[in-house]
């Protein structure tokens, strides 16, 4: 109980917790559900962006969407990394995902249709992770808060380059205007959905708010996404595909439709257009890559041994 | 009509087929993309995907600028057909297993290694300069899969059977690297080219050191296959072009 | 733009989406050509895509016909964008193994096969006459998948096992054969179309039938995919467009 | 000896050999031979064009090239069965195409590389194989005879539309035009090389023209072949790549320039542009294909017991 005390007298003192610091176990298992399940989002994210790189219309663009769905894995590793630090092993976490235990973010579980979806992604996706992303960089957690800055800047980038498509398709001919429309139009919902359930159903905040773990609640970073978002996509001239959205002038706010949490549920419960694509090709991967393995810890067993007797 | 028609020039050509090179490969190693065997080789595959069409790039824009044509990096990638394209037959075979593309970017890095390495040398500048940035990177290329090769050759069972098998069925595609044509003959007298045939020894000693490291041996030299440099490709350049021009092709002379 | 613009009416998209299934379905089996377990299965997978192509041009041309903007078969089939094809998302499934091919073959012929038998009684003579002969056609493909899938689900372990597989993935897409939207509920009020509701049973009970012997059963209900009709696609069928609109989209406008 | 004679003198009289009648040896050994090789280039042939069935340029060809790949394997279906009649089963055949010790025709080691290669196929490759296969239909051996008969009219067909595929093109746009030319180009020369070896070096041809197995020899064949050729190639506009071929008054025949024997040995040899792919894409279908076969012979064995106890 002191321990805990403690504990939580340096988690409100703002200082960082450190892989060898005494913590509470359900602080440490917070965490590893937490960052495993961004990992796991990183790496079954690159799915859907990767569809499209055998297809990307130039080569500039080619080179930069390879270049991102590089950097979500690198960011899947060092989550893990960071996961690791708490004192389970990546192997386990992905037999987790594979198992269909862990979860990840429910947005990739929507089709990548059009090369626009490309620019809504990196606009919208991006946009909404980083704000869900910001406060983790202040994170208690000092191997989360850390990862989380290395992450936080490249997904910047990646938002802008995102944007930056969908304005050159907005400036293009019909065809890529009608493109860019129609991807947003898909996508937004979707997005609105990624911060969780509205703050009135939401089960984890608590403790993880405590913990500062979580700084903001559900509703609180979606408004923040709405108000930041809605002026870029009158920017750019498109529409956001909800009747009601209207700009409250007292609050200053952009107020939402409701969101049809029925889908967000049915997403979740893997019921999504994509789910069960998205895990048979992890698991097909893994499959198709497990000789390769085996081969590359045999090896290194063989010069182990070779080097033991060379000694 | 989608496609342009390419002004051949002596140095056009040659350059093209470089670019050529480096843009196929470098769409087969992006078509790894989420299927890596393991996460850090995603990277890494990523990583050598980028450089080669970092190169192709470039060499796009050179061939674009020494035909001053008005033809961009992607008119030259997204506009012309199969029998345009001037890519060695070796870069364009499908990427099998594991095994066989390690083996394909071995096969073409202990090649393209020391091919832009004496290209540094060149008369031509802006070649000299392409060639210093490409050299460091088929090091890389080169280093990454001689490891694998080896890890694979002396690893399993099984892993040997496929790395045996992907070499002997790429073998009768490296006799292209070393051809000379009236083309490059020009090119290589006036010294803007290096003569590929000097390169031979190089890669034979390279390919004998790492194969005998993964105890595997080099294939005697058969009949070897010829015809990406003049356009006679296998049936699977077609397949990879359907998909890599598509969207170009749909709405041509967009922005993106 | 190579791609046209389709002027819909009820009457248009009601045809087009039928054309759609049959011209994906067909690509789909076509995909098969020299790759069948056995060669009388190529012979059978031919015919069966042949008489869905068949089909798929027969719908174009009407489609065309009742747009009367001068679209012929191939302007629908090869100058459509992936949003606006409106096939079911159960026909552009991937062929995955020789079960998965024939258990959709199956999900999709089961509901096709009384599709067009009722069709035959539509108000629409074109449609009428269409139905007549795709229904001799579908009745083929049902009794051949349903042997099929008989003889896997009842054969061996691995046959079993794949074939139950291939069932437990495709269900979620069989939800959408029977689903009806403004324009479908237009169509049928005024004779030209059935309702996909009074199929159900008959489908229900011939996959019940089939099943059974097969020794397999007929998944619970569970969550339900849709959005083909509404061109929402799943990621598959970009990738099947790319490739048979390749050259359309490269040489625009001529004749072949 | 008696028995020799008595069939030689049938051959002789024009009479059809049946597969119940007495035959040497070597006569049987040769047109097993003969027929598996027809079969297997049937098999086999379906690869170069079914490698365009996805991408044919409008819904009419694709139904035509299906069709007509069909016919492929059919073609392949019967004369496998008039093999059998020999006693050799097809299992037995197809296990010699696999371990590369039976031969198919070397053309189909060319890879397709354009659509207009579907319509030089059709035109020069249907177009060579007929003129060696309408001596076939009154080959001695009545199966043969019989199958080659059917396998004719289906081959004349495919001719005709080959060459209505080029025409289309030649008469189309300039792409369209050069594609045709391309097309021509490739497959011109190889498509001599069909008719197999001269006649001053050929090995065969001395017993199967005795038993009326061949009757023509290779030169003569290719000499009809050229002669039907030219006039069409000239019609559609396009030019014989062969910048010796001139049209001799006296004989009225075409003459060619040399051929590369070269060439025509290494593609025997297995060393065309295609073979390795060809043999491999074959096996691995044999392989993927394993299982189902399996799964076949187990259900008919069920069958087989269940009406045996319901008997």
């Amino acid at each position: 109980a002191d321990k805990l005390r403690a504990f939580q007298e340096r988690i409100d003192a703002e200082e960082r917790i450190e892989p060898n610091d005494w913590m509470p176990e359900a602080y440490r298992r917070t965490l590893v559900r937490q960052i495993s399940q961004h990992a796991h989002s990183e790496i079954i994210g690159m799915q859907p962006e990767g569809n499209w790189i055998t297809r990307a219309p130039s080569l500039r663009r080619k080179a930069a969407l390879l270049a991102k769905v590089q950097d979500e894995c690198g960011h899947g590793l060092y989550l893990y990394a960071a996961a690791e630090t708490l004192g389970v092993a990546r192997e386990e976490m992905v037999d987790q995902l594979l198992a269909g235990k862990a979860k990840y973010s429910s947005i990739f579980n929507y089709p990548t249709l059009t090369w626009a979806d490309i620019g809504a992604i990196g606009w919208l996706v991006d946009g909404a992770a980083i704000m869900n992303q910001i406060p983790l960089c202040r994170c208690s957690y000092g191997p989360y808060a850390r990862a989380m800055i290395r992450v936080c800047k490249e997904e910047s980038f990646h938002q802008r380059q995102g944007y930056e498509i969908m304005l050159t398709l907005c400036r293009g001919n019909a065809a890529q205007k009608e493109m860019a429309q129609d991807a947003l139009n898909r996508w937004w919902w979707p997005c609105l959905m990624m911060f969780g359930p509205p703050d009135s159903a939401s089960q984890h905040t608590d403790a993880s708010t405590k913990w500062k773990i979580k700084r903001f609640t559900n509703d609180e970073l979606r408004q923040k996404f709405i108000d930041a978002t809605v002026p870029q996509a009158h920017y750019l001239g498109l529409t956001v595909p909800d009747p009601e959205l209207r700009y409250d002038e007292a609050s200053g706010h952009w107020q939402h439709g409701a969101i049809d949490w029925e889908e967000f549920k049915q997403v979740i419960a893997g019921n999504g257009p994509c789910n069960a694509q998205r895990m048979e090709r992890r698991r097909q991967t893994e499959e198709d890559g497990a000789w390769v393995r085996e081969a590359a810890r045999a090896f290194a067993e063989k010069e182990k041994r070779r080097h033991r007797v060379a000694a | 009509m989608t496609s342009i028609r390419v002004t051949e020039t002596p140095l056009v050509t040659y350059v093209l087929r470089r670019a050529d090179d480096a843009l196929v490969l470098g769409h087969r190693l992006s078509e790894w993309c989420g299927k890596a065997p393991v996460m850090e080789e995603e990277m890494a595959l990523a990583n050598m995907g980028l450089d080669l069409i970092g190169q192709a790039r470039a060499l796009y824009t050179y061939a674009g600028e020494a035909e001053a044509q008005g033809h961009d990096e992607d008119a030259f990638a997204y506009r012309r057909d199969e029998r345009a394209y001037r890519n060695l037959l070796l870069v364009e075979q499908p990427n099998g297993d594991f095994a066989l593309t390690m083996v394909r970017q071995l096969l073409y890095a202990a090649y393209a290694d020391p091919y832009w390495r004496a290209m540094m040398g060149s008369s031509d500048p802006t070649l000299a300069a392409i060639a210093a940035k490409a050299e460091k990177e088929m090091a890389y290329h080169l280093r990454h899969s001689a490891e694998w090769v080896v890890r694979l050759g002396d690893g399993t069972e099984e892993s040997r059977r496929r790395t045996g098998r992907a070499l002997a069925q790429l073998w009768p595609f490296t006799g292209e690297l070393f051809h000379t044509d009236e083309i490059e003959r020009e090119m290589i007298m006036s010294g803007v080219a290096v003569d590929p045939a000097t390169l031979r020894d190089t890669w034979c000693r390279t390919l004998i050191e790492v194969l005998d490291r993964a105890t595997l041996k080099i294939p005697e030299d058969g009949w070897m296959q010829s015809g990406g440099r003049g356009g006679r490709h296998s049936e699977h350049l077609g397949h990879l072009l359907a998909e890599l021009q598509y969207l170009q092709r749909t709405i041509p002379g967009a922005t993106w």
